[in-house]
């Protein structure tokens, strides 16, 4: 049986302005878990923020008898701004893991990643997860922020990758430009089997992505966004337009798809 | 001490008087790796209607102040496929299932409770008479009392199985609508469903909902839901079931006591998936707290 | 930037479109002493009455999730006391200030606007009709399109102020009140009056607030403010001031930019006795950050 | 101008069971406090609860350049729940000091105090302000309380007071029974121009002081509690009935009321 957990804030820091990195003391439950999974998050004794909200699970790990998850996120609004004064003892409430994550390549040469800001949290795990396999793929990341201050998750994923691009918006840091056109200079050197593409980001990122491969035969997973209220598949209110297969929730189905399989609107964008 | 937790709703008997609300518990089987749903008063499914519905685009929800407004626009297998494909699932566990029906014309539901009346594992119909009707300029069926007497009394007349129907709040006399309905036949009524309201994006100047409005749920609404309660427990003698905010056993409480016979849990189901049989296991210990051995013995016990 | 916050109620100029809800500002006294008032767009006073009234006993209020219930009966002077007693004060603060009313027929309502006709210094009135009618067996005047056409035409027609009705949100259909209002030659419309709520003492099973039932206000409300807010809006071409749970400059914007003209702050000022002030400044925040010059750029603008 | 405040939380323990004593850091224009006056509360970065809390002053001093203001209350809902969890560096938004305290002694022999529970509160404030004071009357307390568990603030009452007379309604402590009794078998010590009674405590105990002092000729005032929304006089929310005013407001024409100008009820009680 899964359960509402009550899982310890065991700390939380600041890593680049406005990005958070909280650890949590969890049940070893939680040792399972998949990259591109996520868990839903609530302070236990207050109301406000009244829903749960979606976290990518950024890295699970053992320590002695205990389990460590991490979480890796930016303040956009109440809830996120509420969970940053969270300090070391305060306690939530979580749900997890949930969805489906990344399928994982079972033989491939090269593992692309290409994130869009606080997006490198599943992909981080994913690369760190692929690491620690017996397959030895090569990982590459390319990762894009506003500017050399959103620049987050860096140090982590750094240290697996065998390459990492960076592109910031303003110019501050790499490229300038966005890391889509980053990777769409590269993007030859990808399309074939021997290659997986794994994407997360802010939709109008992963929209630009999508036209990019569109007519390219590679594959590429992503991993979306939507406003949830259950994260367990009951309350319809996740979903996402899929191509063939109508409405599907990003909670159950998801929140990882393959690209083509999305139709990209822009009300989230 | 042993405690009863027995009720009867309108000639359908619960174990308790926990129930899941519709449209906040899929068709249970979300739920069922939390908990042990044999342990649930009844289960009421999302609702059904003749043909499958995709639903509104999202954005679908929203949070508020203690509650959320929701647009799902009644995403659903459509009754055919619920009976082949979830009411199997379902049979599996010992709860009565609640099957809430909708439709937008009164054939619309007399025809789905046509179709249930031969399916096996079905309780009883909650009618949600929420909806617009398409024939008559889309008023609310549930916001008329001559409509939602008429829908009472043709899903009555159709159905095999007890009915409850299920009012909206968004009316100016509640009592009057189920004056109405009681009137038309039906076994039971159960309150409130959600709120209309809405909510804006000041960044985008966009409503949040892809819909313009949707339906207020959450603790948010809970003295508006308690209140109709007891109007309406005041204005009939069918049995009331009690939905609207309910967060624990003490929200679940209330409602008994201005008298309710039984509860549905909504929105609380998206936060904590086990808080039904939570809910089932505090009431025990205030019954035992304050001695009462048998439910029935709180419904509907406020001084005034 | 130099912003420009000006709006116009119905013939009333504000110098902003924040103002202070009646009832949740007692007579501005309390709370000149955390901010000058002269900042504020208009100030309503608490409701006022033919005769003083004590209003009902205690308990009157009890907290609910995101919201609070009141009963407090409509307590006040009386309008002879207010002109003598507290409007002398309030001449001192150069915002327009409000008198709301409210009586038991048709007669009390005007016999108070016909008093404050020949009062120095208030600058329009704002008509409460969410008031029992206790000749009409007790509905509310406000939830019923004829009643509330009435009174307002005879308001209007004794007064020599502009009049500004406020609309209760326990109804069908607001669109159809508002409409009638606006027919019978109201100036502006407020809107919402809170929602008719309950909440039950379960250790003594007693109801929380004496007189059963009160009022539901704060954010829990917020959503459906703004709904009723947008029907409104879209139905009437009077001006139109929206309320209901408003805690910060936010949340006043998406009332103006669903299309209300301005908008009063209530419970909040009871969390925050400077929190209107703060609205105030926030909303120039945001105009400046967004390029807005003149907040009636703002108002209406939401994009479906 | 008065202003709604951040106080940051200095320290907070548990005294006595489900009795709590937190010290907040405040701005000094809280040094002219008052025994008697009280303070709105609300957690600042959580809207559960929704409305303040009034709490009694149960001291006010300075250290340094900091003020600091002491408040010791019980849990017994949702809100002192909440309030119990903080820790130090937790930020309050509170109002005060507000309403009108006691009426200070002039010139008297004794002051008696007359607590129930954590009625002590603002009777302790009156204790050391009095002790302070020119004034040498004697201090003589009553304290009561369920039990020896739920006896609050003792030790610091104990250090002011010539004497201090205990009951606990189980007899756990001092004399098994109400303080009311209690004090009512000592009464006629204090029948005179020469005392003064203060109490504060539930509502049933105010009422059977009332009774008790009903037809005696001495000055005695209550603290008494409500329900409060703005705690300023504007939502007449907390209204009690008088003798001869009717309806009257606790936070404005109170907290602090002559005992016999109260028509006590039962609703609270
Ligand atoms: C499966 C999944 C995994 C996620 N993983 C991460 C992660 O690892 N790190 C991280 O920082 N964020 C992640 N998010 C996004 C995160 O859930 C939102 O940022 C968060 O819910 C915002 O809450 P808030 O209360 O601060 O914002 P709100 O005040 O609720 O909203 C602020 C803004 O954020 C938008 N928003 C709100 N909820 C979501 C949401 N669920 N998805 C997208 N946008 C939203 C709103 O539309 C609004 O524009 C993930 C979302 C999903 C669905
Ligand atoms: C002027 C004043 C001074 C006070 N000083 C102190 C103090 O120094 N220490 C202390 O522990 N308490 C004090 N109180 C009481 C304190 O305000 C309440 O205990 C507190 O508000 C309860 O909040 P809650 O959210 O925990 O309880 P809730 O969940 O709101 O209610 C729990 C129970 O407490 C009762 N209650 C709620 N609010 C009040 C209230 N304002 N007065 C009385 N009963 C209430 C409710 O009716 C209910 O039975 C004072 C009250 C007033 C009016
Ligand atoms: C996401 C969602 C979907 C719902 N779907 C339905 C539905 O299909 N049929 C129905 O009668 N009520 C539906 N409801 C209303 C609930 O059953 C319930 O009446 C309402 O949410 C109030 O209870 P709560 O505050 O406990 O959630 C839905 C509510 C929510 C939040
Ligand atoms: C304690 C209290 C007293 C009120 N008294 C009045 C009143 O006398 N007349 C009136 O028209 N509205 C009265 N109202 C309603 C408010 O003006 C306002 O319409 C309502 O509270 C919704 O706004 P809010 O959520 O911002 O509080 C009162 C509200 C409260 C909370
Ligand atoms: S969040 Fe509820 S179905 Fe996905
Ligand atoms: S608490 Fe508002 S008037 Fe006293």
């Amino acid at each position: 049986m899964k359960s509402y957990i009550s899982a310890t804030v065991f700390s939380q820091r600041e890593t680049v302005g406005g990005h958070f990195l909280i650890v949590l003391k969890v049940p070893s439950s939680f040792k399972e878990s998949l990259p591109g999974q996520f868990v839903m998050v609530r302070v236990k004794s207050c109301n406000h923020p009244f829903l749960s909200r979606p976290f990518s699970i950024y890295s699970v790990y053992s320590h002695g008898k205990n389990t460590f998850l991490e979480i890796l996120y930016k303040v956009v609004g109440k809830g996120t701004e509420v969970f940053s004064r969270l300090r070391e003892g305060d306690i939530l409430n979580i749900l997890g893991p949930l969805g489906k994550g990344f399928d994982l390549p079972s033989e491939c040469d090269k593992i692309v990643l290409i994130a869009g800001g606080v997006g490198i949290a599943p992909l981080s795990f994913l690369a760190e997860y692929c690491e620690k396999d017996s397959n030895h793929a090569e990982i590459i990341c390319y990762m894009g922020a506003g500017n050399l201050e959103a620049l987050v998750g860096m140090d982590r994923i750094n240290g697996i990758c065998s390459v990492v691009k960076i592109s910031t918006d303003d110019g501050s840091w790499g490229h300038p430009g966005s890391v889509t056109e980053l990777f769409g200079r590269d993007m030859e050197l990808y399309l074939g089997n021997d290659s997986r593409i794994y994407s997360c980001g802010p939709n109008p990122m992963l929209r630009s992505l999508h036209q990019l491969l569109r007519d390219q035969h590679v594959a590429c997973q992503v991993s979306l966004e939507e406003r949830m209220a259950c994260g367990i598949g009951a309350c319809l209110g996740c979903v996402v337009k899929t191509k063939s297969d109508g409405l599907v929730r990003v909670c159950k189905e998801g929140p990882v798809f393959d690209i083509n399989s999305i139709e990209f609107s822009d009300h989230n964008g | 001490m042993k405690l009863k937790m027995g009720v009867d709703i309108g000639g359908l008997a619960l174990k308790n008087p926990i129930i899941t609300a519709s449209g906040t518990f899929g068709y249970g089987e979300e739920y069922s790796d939390y908990f042990d749903l044999n342990r649930l008063g009844a289960i009421v499914v999302k609702g059904l209607s003749l043909k499958p519905r995709e639903g509104n685009p999202p954005p679908r929800i929203i949070e508020t102040a203690s509650g959320m407004l929701n647009a799902i626009g009644l995403q659903n297998v459509g009754v055919r496929a619920f009976i082949d494909e979830k009411l199997p699932w379902l049979r599996g566990t010992n709860s009565p299932v609640v099957a809430n029906i909708f439709g937008e014309t009164i054939e619309d539901y007399v025809n789905v409770v046509e179709i249930l009346n031969d399916a096996e594992g079905v309780a009883a119909v909650e009618v949600n008479i929420s909806c617009p009707n398409v024939k008559r300029g889309g008023i609310a069926f549930g916001s008329d009392p001559i409509l939602a007497g008429e829908i009472t009394r043709a899903v009555k007349n159709a159905s095999r199985l007890p009915v409850i129907v299920k009012l909206t709040p968004n009316v100016t006399d509640i009592t009057e609508i189920a004056r109405a309905t009681e009137a038309a036949g039906a076994d039971a009524l159960s309150l409130i469903n959600t709120i209309t309201g809405m909510s804006v994006d000041i960044e985008k100047r966009i409503p949040h909902l892809e819909n313009v409005t949707g339906g207020l749920s959450g603790p948010a609404i809970k003295p508006v839901a308690i209140r109709m309660v007891w109007e309406v427990v005041n204005a009939v003698s069918i049995p009331v079931i009690g939905v609207g905010g309910i967060m624990n056993a003490r929200d679940a409480i209330e409602f008994l006591i201005v008298g309710a016979k039984a509860v549905q849990v909504g929105t609380a189901n998206f936060i904590n998936p086990g808080i039904a049989v939570d809910i089932v296991d505090d009431m025990r210990k205030y019954m035992t707290e304050k001695g009462i051995s048998d439910i029935n013995n709180l419904i509907g016990t406020l001084k005034i």
